[in-house]
């Protein structure tokens, strides 16, 4: 056992000992029922020792109001992806439960790195819903700054972000700062080199970062089956001397326990933690997938009787604190930021070639100049009247 | 209604079946059916990658091959592409001949020390002993909109690696020869499908092709570039996406009575100098109208060595037509950066023309 | 769990469960201790269940010849390093047991592929040493044919070797046949993103893949606690759903029995296996590197006195397997093979820079004709007296 | 004895110090100081790779790092390339100006996606909001006697990628010089370093550079070519490892009464059009030397822009001594396939030549 002495430290210091600390050998917590009902303490998968605080019923409506929020979000998308103003959408339907913790167990100061389907969690982490679609919409690759919330421009190059999210982290913690980053990717990405790279430079150098997975089960149209045979991919974490766990993916209250108690542990200097949660994609992998060639009705069927949202919402509504106003005023809320995604992914947008040359370097080199002053160029001559062919 | 539709439907059947040899196939249609008749013909021929098999391919490109050949033969792997293609390295030196699909550009990337350090070397380091016979399939560049990293042009990346062939297809008929081709070849093939001409369509007769393999009758097309287009003022050298643009461009020169001379290399490595070269020679000018960025890109190397070759015939600098030195643009601005026939027919116009 | 029936199958007609396959929590398997005496089996290290079969002591004879012959090759090639006859040579030098089992492990049908340091290996398995020797004389890049012995040819590019490797067992398994692939990287290699998805490739498509690590506690100057923090590279199979394995390096008859347990295992069908041998380079890095850099000379003494060959000399000589006789004869053998290496590097290459054009692919391309020509003239103009500057 | 030797030492030591401004320097030696004078000026510059703090690198270009900066600024990584260059983007991203060392050449293409797909294309995706001020150092190139994969010549791979910035120093000061001038870049370099002139030596004042870098006086060799020696009847174009042969190539063409200029050009993008094409325009001749295989490459952009550029000043084609298309030879062998001076020397002979 060759985990630094600091994290072995900061581990103990939850009372949990090293072995059992790392090896995800229990299943996965759950926290809330899927008929809406808090699991009794002693039934929420938990080996013993492990402490998974329960957020406050505050913390809980505001989560549930994101959720409201979040699953509008992806149905306006993909209502304006069949009206031709945005190129493509990846949809996090379903998967909203997942979008909504990650944001939310991050501190201002810390960092997400996402992927294309993590819309919902950029957006919750405070990033601006038009700008976060630029990329969608197709009016250049990333549409916000990554420095101003935190948060990574999403990637698709699967898996590559981890690796980027390791360096932030890295470079924070030999400045001795105390953020911790939040990696994500999805259950197909484990699957690739950078994912073993990733997690291994984070271990040895014990850095806080929490990978978060979410395993909707299907990477486009391979199954998870066919994407590994590892008891779980929690289990991965195993092989960097690394804890993994497993989570519901559409159980927000579980799913703030387990990454807060992560990004709490990190922070306090365990080194890296691997979260798995399992959800899973209820739309097509994005508009231009055609999911009934891979997987049949039932199986989605099983999947919506799990949704995130029905579930909180039985709960909320059993303790009261979802009353009818409340609940209308969420839909306001959720309606409000479909409304500005709709005005904003309406305009037209004002695009200059003449910026397709002003971002490859911080200064244009001499032969960039000399393409711009080409295009210029033939864009005035196009607009000449009379020019000819 | 029912036997007014039925009747029709059976008339067009039979249509169909008259006429089969002369119904507009697609260049995909084109790829899928050299796979699957590669893969009646030789039983060492199996087809892998990212969604190959359930789905057919993001494109389908290989729709259907997993029902007629059976999930040994044609099957999904993990998302892992340096894994996909060292694995059919070791596939074709244990006596297979894989077919692997990447599933984008960009995504060949990971797999890149696999086919530079590999692929294209273990039939050199062995001395000539491992032979690889493997397809890389790569659907590249752009004109679909799509978003960041799934519109590269990397042609140049594999063309410039020594032991590895490169072959694009511009037109319906030589997607099918030219994948029959590499299938068959004893050595690694990258081949690059411009994925903006999936969808094109062309009347060919695809059994006749097929028949023109099994008899052996066919000329080789690896290695031979081809006159798309006749003419006797200048040369226009393309590959790939930009063999449209090229051919559209000649036809608008010749409406202002110009006759230009369209050449499609069809495969990259090899290189045809032959007929390049007695093209340029013949016309005396030349542009090369690619869509990858220009800097040491494949065009460049067309530009030297056309320059090498035909010097003194020439009548002006060659000149290109190519992608700026940018990285693709974002859907909305890509027409900006592709080739087009304006910005062909600007550049015809610089070749220092007497008149 | 979702290893694959058929391999659950194989697994339990060794009668092991298959939790209790997977996780290598045990620690080393030992079985003849480092002063030469059998351990009691109930002392090997194992977990109750699994079954080492001990080789014979034939077997064990004619592994120690192995040893005594490859302990020769490693010092042989070193001094004609220092010599100039080989450019450079990475000895396995205390590794040999390593080298030995790897290659008496395998069927003369199955597959090995190795690294620059299989050198011994390599020979063990048949291949001729002049031949084995071609990439670092400088002749070629390799010198073997790997169709022969069925070797791949030694890699430099770290682990890639290992995805070619699960290719051929993809390819054998396709066809029915019952080939076993022994794939070998050192513990700095399986760091690499080509580790990680060469293992799950075989364990997805369960492939009889035998992953055989030799953790010589470096990667040239990098120290395994730098390369990791796992509890043992073997843990690193619990995230492909693999059985990983410990076994003490420089025992010789643990490893044939660990290792061949392993090719029994994987061609029963169990799919593939990690195996992790714990051993010690003893030497530098290569004849370029200066190991004073970077490790003590305690560190090597405490090592050296685990040596491979003392611990197998001592246990035969005291089973009055190896007499006097015997030992001399095998010297014998060793410099048998040492002369040959001599002999063969000795002699000058024939060596045709038109080669350099033939084999870039099946049938030079017109453009390498070309250039072939121009170095023949260019050449040919060498040559003619008088050629002027 | 004893006595003698001592004196001698303490001589030899008053003259080091003395003279020390004049004292032959390495190429290594230049790069090493780059490094350590950068990491003492600021103290967001951190270095990291495989082998370079204990051991100070393979070739011992890091020597000394770790010593002097301790090993948060100087660290040994585990044994994953695209590890360390994604490592390295985030680090850049979040406040620090990373220097990472890829051990060979060969051994940077598993990090060609990072490179290719996130470095080079971090400013442009995110509208020049993530600046990414890191270096990857690549040691390259033949002539040591490597083996395979020690030895490659990757520049074009990098320099076809729109992006990335490419720096190739020939000479000891350059090497002190550009080195630094890739660690205070606000973009991204990929810093070719060619082994085979780790040990060779120049007298360089160090202190002098360095002094210029403090005061900001010294011009920029960012996208400057030099003149590395002036001639008026054909230019030598070359860069990094094939500097040496093209100089050596124009003394011995001098003996024969030619004057060949020879430039280099120290970074390749930047590229200087401007200092190429006033030599070749004065000249009207010209050959490009470069190492790597020739197809698609870096000359093969020089010689497209030298005929674009200067085409009627030319009088014979731009000719290219480059590397055959093979992978590069084993160590025997390799002295066949290197730029040598006879090989360039015919080829100025061809330039048609009215003598
Ligand atoms: C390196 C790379 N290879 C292939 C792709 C193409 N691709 C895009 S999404 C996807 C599936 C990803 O599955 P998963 O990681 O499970 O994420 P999900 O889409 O389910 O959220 C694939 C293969 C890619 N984007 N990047
Ligand atoms: C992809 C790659 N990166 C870097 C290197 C340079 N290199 C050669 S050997 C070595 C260390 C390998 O260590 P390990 O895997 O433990 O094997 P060992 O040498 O100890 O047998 C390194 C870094 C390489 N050969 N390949
Ligand atoms: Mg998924
Ligand atoms: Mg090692």
């Amino acid at each position: 056992m060759t985990i630094p002495a600091e994290a072995q430290e900061a581990i103990s210091r939850f009372g949990i000992s090293i072995e059992d600390y790392m090896l995800p050998v229990h299943g996965q917590i759950q926290i809330l029922s899927e008929d809406g009902t808090m699991r009794p303490e002693d039934q929420r998968g938990s080996s013993p020792g492990h402490q998974y605080p329960v957020p406050s019923d505050d913390e809980l409506l505001e989560a549930y109001r994101r959720l409201v929020v979040g699953r509008r979000v992806n149905d306006q998308n993909s209502a304006l992806v069949r009206q031709g103003r945005l190129a493509v959408y990846p949809s996090s339907h379903g998967q909203e439960a997942c979008q909504v913790a990650a944001a939310l167990c991050l501190r201002e100061g810390d960092w997400m790195f996402p992927t294309y389907r993590d819309a919902v969690a950029v957006m919750t982490r405070g990033v601006d819903p038009v700008e976060a679609m630029t990329l969608f919409r197709g009016d250049w690759h990333g549409g916000y700054d990554p420095h101003e919330r935190k948060v990574g421009i999403q990637s698709t190059p699967l898996t590559t972000q981890l690796l980027h999210a390791v360096g932030v982290a890295h470079a924070a913690k030999l400045r001795g700062e105390d953020t911790v980053v939040l990696a994500m990717c999805g259950d197909g990405a484990t699957s690739e080199g950078d994912f073993h790279e990733a997690l291994n430079f984070a271990a040895v150098f014990h850095l806080p970062v929490v990978f978060f997975v979410q395993n909707n089960q299907y990477a486009i149209s391979v199954p998870l089956a066919h994407q590994t045979v590892a008891p779980s991919l929690a289990h991965k974490a195993v092989g960097y001397g690394m804890a993994g766990e497993r989570v519901d993916g559409n159980d927000i209250v579980a799913l703030l326990a387990v990454l807060g108690r992560a990004v709490t542990l990190a922070r306090a200097g365990s080194g890296p933690l691997l979260v798995e949660a399992n959800t899973y994609r209820m739309q097509a992998h994005t508009n231009a997938d055609d999911a009934t060639r891979y997987r049949n009705e039932a199986e989605v069927k099983a999947w919506a009787a799990k949704d995130p949202l029905n579930r909180m919402r039985s709960y909320l509504r059993s303790t009261g604190a979802l009353t009818d106003d409340v609940e209308s005023a969420f839909a306001g809320d959720a309606e409000d930021v479909a409304q500005r995604l709709r005005d904003g992914l309406s305009a037209e947008p004002n695009l200059d070639p003449q910026e397709l040359f002003l971002h490859v370097f911080a200064e244009p080199t001499p032969q960039l100049r000399e393409q711009a002053a080409f295009l210029a160029d033939e864009l005035a001559r196009d607009e000449q009247p009379g020019k000819e062919l | 209604m029912s036997t007014v539709a039925e009747a029709a439907a059976a008339r067009a059947a039979a249509d169909a079946e008259k006429n089969d040899s002369l119904q507009p196939v697609t260049f995909a249609k084109a790829l899928t059916t050299a796979m699957a008749d590669a893969m009646r013909e030789d039983d060492t021929v199996v087809v892998f990658g990212e969604d190959v098999a359930k789905l057919g391919g993001v494109f389908r490109i290989t729709d259907g091959l997993m029902a007629e050949f059976g999930e040994k033969r044609c099957f999904d792997t993990p998302l892992a592409e340096s894994g996909i293609v060292g694995m059919a390295l070791g596939m074709a030196m244990n006596g297979l001949r894989p077919i692997v699909e990447m599933q984008f550009d960009a995504f060949a990337y990971p797999a890149f020390e696999q086919i530079a350090s590999h692929v294209a070397k273990m039939h050199n380091r062995t001395r000539g002993r491992v032979r690889l016979p493997m397809v890389i399939r790569v659907p590249y560049a752009g004109g679909i909109g799509g978003v960041e990293h799934h519109c590269d042009s990397s042609e140049a990346y594999y063309a410039h690696t020594p032991g590895l062939k490169v072959f694009t297809p511009a037109t319906v008929s030589d997607a099918y020869r030219l994948l029959r081709e590499a299938i068959a070849s004893d050595d690694p093939v990258v081949f690059m499908e411009p994925k903006k001409l999936y969808w094109s369509k062309d009347a060919v007769d695809l059994a006749a092709l097929r028949a023109g393999f099994q008899g052996g009758a066919l000329d080789r097309a690896e290695g031979k570039a081809v006159v798309a287009r006749p003419g006797t003022d200048a040369t226009l050298i393309a590959y790939g996406p930009a063999v449209p643009p090229a051919l559209a461009a000649a036809e608008a020169a010749a409406e202002e009575g110009r006759s230009v001379e369209v050449i499609d290399l069809r495969t990259i490595v090899p290189f045809d100098d032959e007929t390049v070269a007695a093209s340029v020679r013949k016309t005396g000018r030349a542009v090369v109208v690619a869509e990858a960025q220009s800097f040491a890109s494949v065009a460049s190397e067309i530009v030297a060595r056309v320059q090498e070759r035909c010097f003194h015939s020439l009548a002006a600098p060659v000149r290109r037509v190519a992608g700026f030195d940018i990285p693709f643009p974002p859907p909305k601005l890509e027409h900006w950066y592709l080739p087009s026939v304006d910005r062909i027919l600007d550049a015809l116009d610089t070749l220092q023309w007497e008149d």
